[in-house]
């Protein structure tokens, strides 16, 4: 069965000394991570920059609700052909204005879906974590079987954390 | 479901030279369409409720000056510019050439007053109330409508209804003066004509041709369906020789 | 593109950018020559243009669409250049300095407006039109004011550009006294008036920079402003829009963008300097000319929502003139060519992240310019003369369809501005070696740890 | 951005949530005042849906009065909060970052209660849903799309759920932080709105393209929607001064100016309410100012066009209407008043860095110009209603009535409320932004000169 250990360092440099030791002693990239309280710049500890599709959702809700708003005001004005004014009975210029307006409301929910799905979130079972983070202690954690507890242990020692935590 | 006729363009020709201003129609479409009274109060609040108004303006110079009368119902534009900006269907153009005020749709946004630039549209900022001995008077073919909403001149639509319905009976086609208006029975000048706008024969399509014909406001580009006759001017010359050759 | 090319920056070395820089202004050879004298032969059109269409043509007004169009056009493609050096520089962005140059020479070209203004000072009616006033933005001015001011207005403009673009480049005059020879030390020598870059000096020169800068576009907003009211809106009796004069700048600032993107595209390939103009410069201006063309249609749609709801005589006429009318294919693919085609093309990343996308973007945006300027002004001008009193316009003119005389005028203001352009290119570096010099200072190519970036000094 | 006080994680924390973890001592006495004059409010809508619309001064055919305008200040004020928070995102403005949340709440809030008031203007208020909802089954019709009055909803709709969006996607990463720092019932809430936030390099990533992605996205709205709330008021040919075509872009600049000025207001509150000085600086306020008269000065640019292209037409309705809007007792009072508390005191004064970073100077002049953009507001719907069409026999005054005018006071404390019980729960300065400025900021030295800089990542 596998653990996963939690190392706490307050200077990101040693944190990235961490990564790196973790790199040398054979464990793959997948298997670990860098907890921050705040943003840091891409690939500041040397872990590999995730990729990422969430262009594609707006340009799909927008899509989505411009046919969805096309087929509702069309229906809309077929469907109840009251002529008011003297306007034709389909007002494209009309429906433009509220096409416009359904096609970027779908796209902007689409775009937040897409947000929090390639955040990975809602994260139901989230593993090692320390309150701390959020007040600027940066956490590797690493998900490890029984036998080479010691060896990642040993990392954090050597690369100087404040504390290693093993859940 | 009302009967609607097809090809029908119901409208108006309103003779100013005749009209003098005695405010008869505007009395009959009080009473006609259960329009609320107007009190002091309402004048005074400027929330006067009158479907046909009569509006007077003065002409020439004193001595030698003119009263002059327009007598304004709602226009029933075929562009009309209150019927778009109603987000409720409320106002929409039926077959008719009318324009149609539906009450129970009304929220009240009082778009439609703001489209208007004749102002004949009319909001009901109280509940109307009649004073007691008046309640049994009201018409029973005319909605009493509730506060909230807008109302206009429906060109006596009961009235309409009706001929119809009594043509169908006696299954014959409606002819012109088959219908009325009520401010057209009441005036005594008989200055405003009424019928349909389609049928070559009828009077109103005949006086709408008249070479004094116009309608209000042309800049719009309503195309109205109330056609106005222009009040013939004397000439000034040929009145003061008239006036000479009678002294001597 | 490679993490490489992105991350590519001027070269950081001071001697090694003045001696590029400078050289290029030598650059050329025979080539060039015949570009040169083959752009100085087509100028002359210009003149026969005019002269042959005021002998045809003199006493006709409604036949001068077409060059009140050009003037337009000319005016809308060179004059909010400037615009893409003076917005960051007033946002701190340092990303345009190696193109600002560009810019600032693309603007100091507008002199052809004035050429290309003569002949329709004597076209443009008065005024007081056979007794009475017609609708114009002058109400009780002068009965000449339109063509004094509106001439004033492109003197200003042209004065403008060309002080923008000298007080821009005085260091550039200092580096070329200082590192060059013959007749460019000479030039140099006069025009950098004993620049030697004391604090006081740089403080002042920044300021100037500045305040011209501002200037700069108040004039352009005026410009704009008078030219396409009294150029094509007064001549037609009824049109009142106001938003008008905001479009005509709008869609002249998109133009300048396109003309900048163009300038620094050949400058790059054919002028050596891929080293100074990266793709970050591109990528940026492929941006603002996305940005461009969705206010173009937004400037555009809320006019065109309220004629053709409003729907009244007025409205019906100017839907009637310039949009259903005769009109209706230029405008429509002016529509596609300013709006939706760039739109849709640099709305990609990719696009936008290259030399050739924004280069295709800004012809394709140039071209949509030059057919809205002819939908908007041909049909005006065409409009008879005795209805200007009317209220709104009863009787929409016939097609009008340029003749010789137009197609030389075109080629010949077309052709000048190359050749000023040209001209300016020899005596002074297309590239600003200060602004060179300054990029480098303030923001770098920086690592955070083990993160790539670029470090930038003075973040606003 | 000047030398910065350099502030630990812990403290940020510990200062920017002592709203939210512990209550102020004037917190619960201020609720509980608002929390009344809310409900009396509600109370008195109640009352005018009992008895009519007659309880409003209103009359025909000013048939839109003090309703209408509230509603469109208010939908003016939401405009703050994507200005501030996308545009100054997009261009990467560092002294956004303590603003951003704050304007966007006002956005929310705003918008909220713009979405109140036509529902209180209406006449039967009780069947709005005929009009709001695109389907309803007791009337068997589906609503008008024509009607403006039915894209109004729609656009203030999305503009409302973007931003609401919006906001919850940068308050997940400071929920984070609640969660660590609370206990019980609140953690348990914070841990279900947090989602399981852990703060890896992927979710950061995505907070930051995300947040750049949802800019872009809310721009064009942010635009859109003020526009089509003009176009309610440009499309009706019938009401003198109201058909024109610029009210569009009017209407936007105009809503920038009244939004960010009220984000300077609510900003200079917090400072003094939560005595986050750290964090809300001077140079914060130095560089709204700064913005807002630009905002400003494009905005009177527009006013002058508006009134330009109205006496255009020299039609005697429109002139008749001017020239009581300006010239006439009352309404020249207000107009006085609009262009002074508008524009000509406040934007002098923020000519001065002095003023610029006094912040009860900024503060005051911050609600001048609300002032004043709301009598703007004023001054477009009512004049032209009053003064409408050539029927003199119909002309009308308009004077509100208390009753009125307590529903605007109302909305008021409404918006005050809502933003109190947001600060209880949600912090009103986002934490991971002033960390992450804490991180990337840095200083290098240029020759002697210590430059502030500060790190930014290649987008891609």
């Amino acid at each position: 069965m596998s653990k996963s250990i939690l190392g706490l360092f307050l200077d990101p440099n040693s944190a990235a000394d961490a990564m790196d030791g973790l790199k040398e002693s054979g464990f793959e990239q997948g298997s670990f991570d860098v907890l921050t309280g705040t943003p840091y710049p891409e690939g500041a500890f040397g872990e590999h920059v995730p990729q990422h599709r969430l262009f594609r959702f707006p340009a799909f809700g927008a899509i989505i609700g411009f046919s969805a708003s096309l087929f509702l005001t069309t229906a809309t004005q077929l469907a109840y052909p009251l002529i008011t004014g003297g306007k034709p009975i389909l007002s494209i210029f009309a429906m433009l204005i509220i096409m416009y307006e359904m096609t970027m409301l779908s796209a902007v929910i689409f775009s937040v879906i897409g947000i929090i799905f390639e955040s990975r979130l809602p994260n139901i079972n989230p593993s090692a974590y320390d309150p701390r983070i959020t007040e600027g202690y940066i956490g590797v954690v690493i998900s490890v079987e029984d036998k080479d507890l010691n060896k990642a242990k040993a990392v954090f020692e050597k690369t100087g954390s404040e504390e290693v935590k093993v859940v | 479901m009302v009967i609607e006729n097809k090809d029908r363009s119901w409208g108006m020709v309103i003779d100013t030279d005749k009209c003098t201003g005695c405010n008869g129609c505007v009395i009959a479409c009080q009473v006609e369409n259960n329009v609320p009274l107007n009190d002091q109060n309402k004048f005074e609040r400027g929330r006067v409720m009158s479907w046909m108004r009569v509006e007077r303006y003065w002409e020439g110079e004193f001595p030698d000056v003119k009263a002059r009368f327009i007598p304004i119902p709602c226009q029933h534009c075929a562009n009309a510019p209150c019927e778009p900006v109603c987000p409720v269907y409320a106002t929409y153009h039926n077959n008719e050439g009318m324009n149609i005020q539906v009450y129970n749709r009304c929220v009240g946004t009082r778009y439609c007053a703001n489209g208007c630039p004749y102002i004949v549209r009319f909001f009901n900022y109280w509940e109307p109330i009649w004073p007691e001995e008046m309640r049994n008077h009201l018409n029973p073919d005319v909605t009493v409508r509730s506060r909230g909403i807008m109302e206009k001149c429906s060109f006596c639509v009961q009235r309409i209804r009706r001929g119809t319905r009594k043509a169908k009976e006696e299954n014959r086609e409606l002819e012109d003066g088959d219908i009325t208006t009520a401010c057209q029975d009441a005036c005594p000048t008989q200055a405003i004509t009424f019928g349909d706008l389609n049928d070559q024969e009828s009077k109103v399509s005949k006086l709408s041709k008249d070479d004094r014909s116009y309608t209000l406001m042309p800049q719009f580009n309503t195309d109205p369906n109330v056609i106005y006759l222009a009040s013939i001017k004397e000439n000034k010359e040929e009145s003061q020789e008239e006036k000479a050759h009678s002294h001597d | 593109m490679t993490n490489q090319e992105k991350h590519f920056w001027p070269p950081s070395d001071p001697s090694v950018v003045r001696t590029e820089l400078i050289n290029n202004t030598k650059k050329g050879g025979s080539t060039l020559r015949t570009i040169v004298v083959s752009l100085i032969l087509l100028s002359i059109l210009i003149i026969v243009g005019i002269i042959g269409k005021v002998i045809i043509d003199g006493n006709d007004q409604t036949q001068w669409g077409y060059v009140a169009a050009i003037l337009a056009f000319i005016l809308s493609a060179t004059g909010g250049a400037p615009m893409v050096a003076i917005a960051p520089l007033i946002a701190k962005a340092s990303w345009a300095r190696p193109i600002s140059r560009i810019a600032h020479i693309i603007g100091s070209v507008s002199i052809v407006n004035v050429i290309i203004m003569i002949p329709i000072l004597r076209m443009l009616p008065p005024l007081i039109v056979d007794g009475t006033r017609r609708r114009s933005i002058w109400f009780e001015a002068p009965n000449y004011s339109p063509h004094f001011w509106d001439t004033l207005g492109l003197i200003m403009l042209a004065i403008t550009g060309i002080a923008l673009l000298y007080s821009s480049s005085i260091p550039d005059f200092a580096v070329m006294r200082d590192s060059s020879d013959g007749i460019r030390k000479k030039i140099g020598k006069i025009l950098s008036r004993g620049f030697v870059g004391t604090t006081v000096q740089w403080s002042k020169l920044r300021m100037r920079i500045g305040i011209l800068s501002t200037l700069y576009f108040f004039v352009l907003v005026f410009v704009h402003f008078i030219i396409s009211t009294d150029l094509s809106m007064s001549m037609v009796p009824g049109w009142r829009d106001a938003i008008y004069p905001m479009y005509h700048t709008m869609s002249g600032i998109q133009g300048g963008v396109a003309s900048v993107i163009i300038l620094c595209w050949i400058v790059r390939k054919y002028g050596k300097n891929q080293n100074y103009i990266t793709i970050n410069q591109f990528w940026a201006l492929g941006r603002i000319m996305f940005a461009t063309s969705l206010m173009w249609i937004y400037f555009f749609y809320s006019a065109f929502i309220v004629f053709w709801y409003g729907r009244s005589e007025s409205d019906a006429a100017w839907l009637d003139l310039l949009i259903r009318g005769p009109m209706m294919y230029v405008f429509i693919i002016a529509m596609l060519f300013s709006f939706v085609i760039p739109w849709w093309w640099l709305i990609w990343n990719r696009v936008r992240n290259s030399f050739n996308g924004p280069f295709i973007g800004a012809i394709i945006v140039l071209i949509g310019l030059l057919l809205d300027r002819i939908r908007l002004y041909v049909p005006s001008w065409s409009v008879d003369p005795k209805l200007i009193h009317d209220k709104w316009l009863t009787e929409i003119p016939k097609i009008l369809y340029p003749d010789i005389w137009d197609i030389m005028i075109f080629i010949g203001s077309i052709s000048l501005v190359f050749l000023i352009i040209i001209g300016l290119s020899r005596i002074l570096p297309l590239i600003g070696v200060w602004e060179i010099h300054q990029l480098n200072l303030l923001s770098k190519p920086g690592k955070f740890m083990k993160a790539h970036g670029i470090r930038v000094a003075k973040p606003d | 951005m000047q030398q910065r006080k350099s502030v630990t994680q812990e403290y940020t924390n510990s200062v920017l949530l002592n709203g939210t973890l512990e209550t102020p001592k004037w917190w619960p006495y201020l609720v509980s005042i608002l929390l009344f004059f809310v409900l009396v409010g509600i109370g008195l809508f109640f009352v005018q849906i009992y008895f009519g619309l007659g309880v409003t001064g209103l009359s025909r055919p000013v048939y839109w009065g003090l309703y209408i305008t509230t509603f469109v200040f208010w939908v003016g004020i939401s405009h703050a909060g994507i200005m501030i928070s996308a545009i100054l995102r997009l261009t990467q403005a560092e002294w956004r970052r303590p603003v951003t949340r704050a304007a966007e709440i006002l956005t929310i809030f705003s918008l909220l209660t713009a979405l109140v008031f036509p529902l209180i203007h209406a006449g039967r208020t009780w069947r709005i849903i005929y009009w709001l909802l695109p389907y309803d089954f007791s009337r068997g019709i589906w609503p008008n799309i024509r009607s403006p009055l039915f894209m109004d909803p729609i656009a203030i709709g999305t503009y409302l759920t973007g931003s609401t969006l919006f906001l919850f996607i940068a308050l997940i990463p400071d929920l984070a932080v609640l969660r660590d720092r609370t206990t019980g019932l609140r953690k348990g809430f914070y841990t279900i709105l947090a989602m399981g936030w852990r703060g890896n390099p992927r979710q950061w990533k995505m907070q930051v393209v995300g947040g750049i992605l949802l800019s872009a996205l809310m721009l064009p709205i942010f635009v859109s929607v003020h526009s089509i709330v003009s176009w309610d008021f440009a499309v009706t040919i019938g009401v003198e001064g109201w058909h024109s075509t610029i009210f569009a872009p009017y209407f936007v600049i105009g809503a920038v100016h009244s939004g960010v000025s009220a984000v300077v207001t609510m900003m200079a509150l917090m400072r003094w309410g939560w005595k986050w000085n750290d964090f809300i600086r001077p140079e914060h306020f130095d560089a709204l100012a700064r913005l807002l008269t630009v905002v400003a000065t494009a905005w009177l640019g527009f006013t002058f066009l508006e009134l330009i292209f109205a006496l255009y037409g020299l039609d005697a309705p429109e002139i008749a209407l001017r020239e009581m809007q300006i010239f006439q007792y009352p309404w020249n009072m207000l107009f006085l008043l609009f262009l002074l508390t508008g524009y000509i005191i406040p934007v002098p004064m923020w000519l001065f860095k002095r003023v610029r970073t006094n912040i009860a100077l900024m503060f005051w002049s911050s609600i001048m110009v609300n002032i004043g953009m709301w009598l703007e507001r004023f001054l477009i719907i009512v004049p032209g209603l009053a003064r409408k069409t050539p029927f003199v026999f119909t002309w009308e005054a308009y004077s509100p009535s208390w009753f009125e005018w307590y529903i605007l006071f109302w909305s008021f404390c409404w918006v005050t409320l809502l933003m109190l019980l947001f600060s209880k729960v949600f912090p009103l300065v986002p934490l991971f932004e002033q960390k992450e400025s804490e991180v990337f900021s840095d200083s290098v030295k240029i020759g002697r000169a210590n430059v502030p800089t500060i790190f930014r990542e290649e987008e891609e």
